[in-house]
């Protein structure tokens, strides 16, 4: 199992949600972060001074998925959350060692979906 | 369920719309010479001389009476937020629905019938209808203030008709159904606030000011009875007729600003409220407008320093419910107490209500979500009671002197009236919930309270993308 | 681009400065009888007497004039937050800054040559320059209200001059660039309000009801053609020649607290707005705020129950919006139709605005993003249609009687002069936007839109560390 | 410490509750014919009558101070949003408190002794007792304002007192400890604010208008000596003395809506601050309406203005402080000055106020954390000057002209005022500072600092569940 | 050494908060997320717009212990989050490889507690 | 490569993000959480109800990185983040199986920077 990790722009969310949905990846945790990279920042200015921003406003994605679904899961969130300009994101796979369902105390790949 | 109410609120608005039409229908044959204003000036005059009011006494007093009344309008946005602020985030538009609506909801019904229940003549406990869709309130000053149209009247009570019920929700705050909520509000209105007004206000109330064969005459100046101990009492019944709320422990306010600004907005309100209460501009009205300010800051700084000596911070939310509870206990005496007195009035009840909100309610269990009952049951209840101890007649020779002017009479006239007043909101309170049970479910389940008000009552989120740049939907 | 308006800018700047100079080295030169004014009683007196206004009169009406100009002042600031919480949490500060930002812009605008254009005398289309400056308005009474100063008369009207556009600015909101909105506001001002109100309202208006000569004499009491269908029908024109927003499907209210602050202020201030609109303290001001009142609440009841029924739960900002529609319909008739019709009015504009909002605008496809058009243009000219059907003599003299009081000539006009102001205000604000098209761009760059118009046009964030206890910065 | 400082209050509401129950018996063994008022119409006509006004004069100039009267006490808590707006998050109550509080303790100070101090007669420097109390403050109106009850005058100039400190927190925002700002600001109010007070309004003060004896008479219209001089440098003082904050860096202002609120809270205020100022409704207050509004305006756009040159886009955090800054430099001349010199006056001061906020601040190191001298103190002194070039007894035959109307002397005096104001507010300040600090720590620890004002001061969590959809406790 | 993730309702925490605190588990970063998975979203209603929402609000808890706290870390979680209703979360285990104590620089199990 | 997860105190972020910087790592991921650990909590008064808050507010920074750029990593954060009072936070290092960048589709080390 793995977890995988999206860092996308606002803007997208929508578009990679239903690529996901699409995908039949039905499960995610989203949550708004900061993201700091080659995107240039910018400025704001409260009475004169000057405020250089570069932390910018993105969603970060974590799906954890059997290790057969990294693939499209992968495939949906690139073709989704792509406009090509600096400031996509990133996709990070990271290994999953356990999974349990709260509910129902299952665990490995049936507590995933 | 919902099909049902719907067809229900179907049948109301289509009887609402036959009524209009019904009384615009009557309307509309007779003449209605009440209603004439002209804007000439010389037409104005006249009018004005033949009613008896030299026309400039009317425009100044008129001004006064309009000033006072838009504030008092602006007090219901500010309870909104002043409780708004202080429930949790999923329960905000809920619970600041429950103060808007009512101006809405009140104001038809004060125009249709509230207002002739309230100040019709008829009887010693209630008015009859001859104020029925407001025929035969018009330019022409009433009974009630001699020197401005009757419609202004009618609307500064109106003002009042819809702060009181508002400032119940207070104690059902993040449970009780939207459409309960609409139903008993109505129903109270009817039959609580309107009887009570008219026993207090009404020229034939029994227990009236201005009524010479009143069964005694209690001192209410600006409604310390009819407004909160009503509203206080009623709230208490409430909070226990529908229990404790599932997440109790975790409820902290979500945004004190927003109680900051509610309660600025209430005492900038209140000044309407109280000064407005003597009806006319002049030095009554401005002393009441002193008294109020006053008691308003002495409480605001007992409550701190209550909080100060007892958890060693004053807050923010205390100083600004020390500032409410201030203005609830002077509401009765505004313009019968000296400022002194006030500023006496204002230390003390302070203490009583932080022993209630702090202590009482705990011990009793008792789930006053917002402190209805410990704010304005109480400050209101001993602002009535300290009336009858500090009024005197020489603030104003149409009150009357309390126990420290030799008149003990007074101070049991006062226990009296806010006695009776809070007993028979409670009893009238109980009956309405249990009609109001038999039709609809009173209490959101389980599932909706946890999940919240704001989108299981309305289908709306109060700030949906707060918490991100973008609309996370 | 950004030099090139910072240079226009300064040639503005420039240029006003160098007219205040102007006007400021006139005035010197001169003496100003008008300005006079006095602080003694003695002086006070025998100068109003002297105008055939008796002081206390004049006290009384001015008193009561300045409370309902404050009232419409505050208006601006509420329509700010009413828009801003329905914005996008990137786009609340551009979107409060449309209404604020008027407020200084139209000032000086009406000071130099908008009050004149309006108000003046001249022709039946607009008025001349007499009042350039605000030369010869002071404290002295005007034509228009003879127990007030001038002076009050002109700020009254400014107040009404300055909320117009902003009103339009919900239809462009999240993206139109900022430079853009300034030019057009302050062309749109002068070539479309000021003449429409200079016919409606003026002495020689072409369709004033002052005008004996007009050609006809529409009901406007105060506003629904000069402000609401003028702005409604500008705000559809925007949003079609502006375009839609990009990701108008996740476009939800960011803050619905704020839109419910904002539309409980516009109520507060619309009692002055329309109450002030007598001109003067007495029975038509007042009946005037009775009607507004009651058609507020009428459209709250009537917007909540519609969506009650189709969607199964009454919304917050459902009720807000019914407000605020119900405050627009009523605006023209307020003094010329009973209580009752005003709830009629209000109970019926809000399922007709319902209609246009969550219908007609998705089945048209203009992206009229606060609904400026729909509540404004549509309540504005139901408004405006229902006083030549309400409209009644009995109410008010110096009005005309409607249909249902056997007048339907004054439907007729009713219809016609709506129908001319929403033609002539599409006409002008085409010609206006395509004029300012050729000066700057008018739309955001996409990459802008998306980032948020707070960051791209002002350089500011709303809440910068609202999401987390520390600046992420 | 906390125990120290608990029982400093204990003693302090003890001294106060005996002074009330003192100055209360006193109250009750003396009839206070002065407090006399009646309902009845005849009465209230026999009343004024006596005191040689006439009753609906009075009617219409009580209205206009009244309304003039709550429009400045909303400014306080405007004040509080827009202060609060400008700070982080972790900071917001204890910023809003810093002002709310003063609503409170201002009151009760001004009741007891605080308006004898100004407005009692005793000497050119300060008044003595024969107000304390309120004693003698009645229906009866006053020498400073003949037609309204001498009880309104005296809670007008309150809502003075009270904004003015409120005005000085802006300066150590962020930093100051609860306990020591309390103290420091009864002192404060009773050593600086009334004193002046009385110099520049006093009918004895040694630069007052009203007194035909003074070393040299000042004008003032509405308090930009008195307000704005004394709280800007007051808070230059502070600034210095307390030093800068620990974070300065990352200070940014956390919710610029509420700062928008705020300022829209304050101009509508600034109606009734300056409007009022004229103590009685007519063409000298509506005239310093107008004046308010267009300096306002001017001062809004040239600071847009000058943003948009030197950063290429301006802000409505920027909008919002010029406005504020336009109002603070029309303030000593609003009855005295045109229309166009408003306009000039308000036009120049923001670039003023611009560079002392956006470099000589920055250059001079001091932490004028929201710029309380930057704004009030400059803008304050700018406009006190320019009242001395512009003022015109064309204006106000009571005035003066100033040098552009051929009397320079004016200028030299308006400069001598300001200045001598300003030295002494500086003197004083720092005296009463090292007062304060020998009693209590002035300034939190650093940690306190970190962690935020509102819970190290107050205990409370401003928004505690706002990034979450619960209570993370 | 594990990270311990756990996705839960957000009116489970106090509970949750208190299961681990009885189980000796002191140590964790909550942060507040959406999630989407088995159970139904709600719509909201803005002028007559119906908008769906599939993201609910959900609690993320992190937590970092070694490896035999492992399984005391996910009863406690299990125990006191467990509601019966679809929407009560999920578990994720995954490996860490080294932890620092930032004050002192310590790492290992040491730096854990 | 390596996911580097900091949770440090949030008046520390501007001088992490400089010594970052000055080690050349400019990329991250920041968000805002609440953390629970050593560091004493306080009391917030609510109408005399009184509330123990346990949740202190903490910055979460990830940061991925090729396996020769932890060291520098941690090395900045902890020089920077060190107040040497309780409450400084810790570091975790977690294993990172793949990286993409979304607007490239690059993998691996490549698609880190
Ligand atoms: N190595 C990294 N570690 C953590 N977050 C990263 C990393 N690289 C990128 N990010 C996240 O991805 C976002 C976009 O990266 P950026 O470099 O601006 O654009 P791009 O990925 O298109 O080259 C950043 O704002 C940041 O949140
Ligand atoms: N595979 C997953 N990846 C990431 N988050 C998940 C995953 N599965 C569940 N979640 C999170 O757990 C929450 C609850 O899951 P849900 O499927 O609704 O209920 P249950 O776990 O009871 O079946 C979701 O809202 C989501 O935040
Ligand atoms: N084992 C852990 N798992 C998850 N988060 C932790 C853990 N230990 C510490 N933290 C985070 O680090 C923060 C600081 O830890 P704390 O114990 O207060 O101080 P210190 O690290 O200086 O001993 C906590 O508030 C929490 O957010």
């Amino acid at each position: 199992m793995k977890m995988v990790i999206a860092i996308i722009r606002p803007e997208s969310l929508d578009n990679v949600k239903q690529a996901l949905f699409n995908a039949e990846i039905h499960k995610m945790t989203v949550s708004p972060v900061r993201g700091c990279g080659q995107q240039k920042g910018y400025t704001e200015n409260y009475r004169g001074s000057i405020k250089t921003i570069n932390l910018l406003p993105k969603i970060r994605i974590e799906i954890v998925v059997n290790d057969s679904f990294v693939k499209p899961t992968i495939d949906a969130i690139i073709s989704s959350a792509r406009s090509g300009n600096i400031g996509d994101g990133k996709i990070f796979v990271m290994p999953v060692e356990e999974v349990y369902r709260i509910r129902t105390g299952e665990t490995g790949s049936e507590a995933i979906g | 369920m919902k099909r049902k109410f719907s067809i229900g609120l179907l049948l109301f608005l289509f009887i609402c719309m036959s009524f209009s039409f019904a009384a615009f229908a009557t309307e509309k044959g007779t003449s209605l010479p009440d209603t004439f204003t002209a804007q000439s000036d010389e037409a104005k005059i006249a009018f004005r001389d033949a009613v008896g009011v030299t026309s400039a006494q009317s425009a100044g007093d008129t001004a006064f009476m309009f000033a006072s009344t838009v504030l008092v309008f602006i007090m219901t946005p500010g309870l909104a937020f002043f409780y708004g602020g202080m429930v949790r985030r999923k329960n905000v538009l809920n619970t600041m629905m429950n103060s808007f609506v009512l101006m809405a909801v009140i104001s038809i019904q004060w125009l249709f019938f509230g207002y002739s229940i309230a100040f019709g003549t008829g009887g010693p406990l209630f008015g009859v209808g001859q104020y029925l869709g407001f025929s035969g309130v018009g330019a022409a000053p009433s009974v009630y203030a001699g020197t401005v149209p009757h419609t202004l009247f009618a609307l500064f009570q109106l003002m009042f008709a819809i702060i009181t019920p508002a400032l119940i929700s207070g104690a059902f705050a993040e449970r009780m159904k939207f459409s309960a909520f609409l139903l008993f509000s109505v129903l109270w209105a009817t039959l609580v606030y309107d009887p009570i007004a008219h026993w207090v206000w009404g020229v034939d109330g029994w227990m009236s000011l201005l009524n010479p064969n009143a069964a005694f005459q209690a001192l209410d100046f600006a409604g310390g009875t009819v407004v909160h101990i009503s509203s206080g009492f009623a709230g208490l019944v409430l909070a226990l007729m529908l229990g404790k709320r599932k997440e109790k422990s975790t409820a902290i306010p979500h945004n004190i600003p927003f109680v900051l600004l509610g309660a600025a907005l209430l005492w900038f309100g209140w000044f309407g409220f109280n000064g407005g209460s003597a009806l006319s501009s002049g030095g009554l009205a401005i002393h009441a407008f002193l008294t109020t300010n006053m008691a308003a800051a002495a409480a605001t700084l007992s409550w701190m320093f209550v909080e100060w000596i007892k958890t060693g911070k004053p807050t923010v939310l205390g100083a600004a419910t020390g500032a409410v509870v201030g203005l609830v206990a002077i509401t009765p005496g505004a313009g019968f107490v000296t400022p002194v007195a006030a500023v006496i009035i204002g230390a003390l009840v302070s203490p009583l209500c932080y022993f209630a909100v702090s202590y009482l309610k705990h011990k009793l269990g008792y789930d006053d979500a917002l402190d209805a009952f410990g704010c304005h049951g109480v400050g209101g209840f001993f602002g009535a009671v300290m009336t009858g101890v500090f009024a005197t007649t020489t603030v104003n020779p149409f009150g009357k002197d309390g126990l420290l002017y030799g008149n003990p009479e007074q101070f049991l006239i006062q226990l009296a009236a806010a006695s009776i007043t809070a007993a028979f909101s409670v009893v009238m309170t109980f009956l309405i919930m249990k009609a109001v049970g038999l039709v609809v479910k009173t209490r959101v389940a389980e599932k909706d309270e946890m999940q919240g008000m704001d989108i299981t009552q309305h289908g709306e989120d109060a700030y949906p993308d707060f918490s991100s740049d973008q609309s996370i939907a």
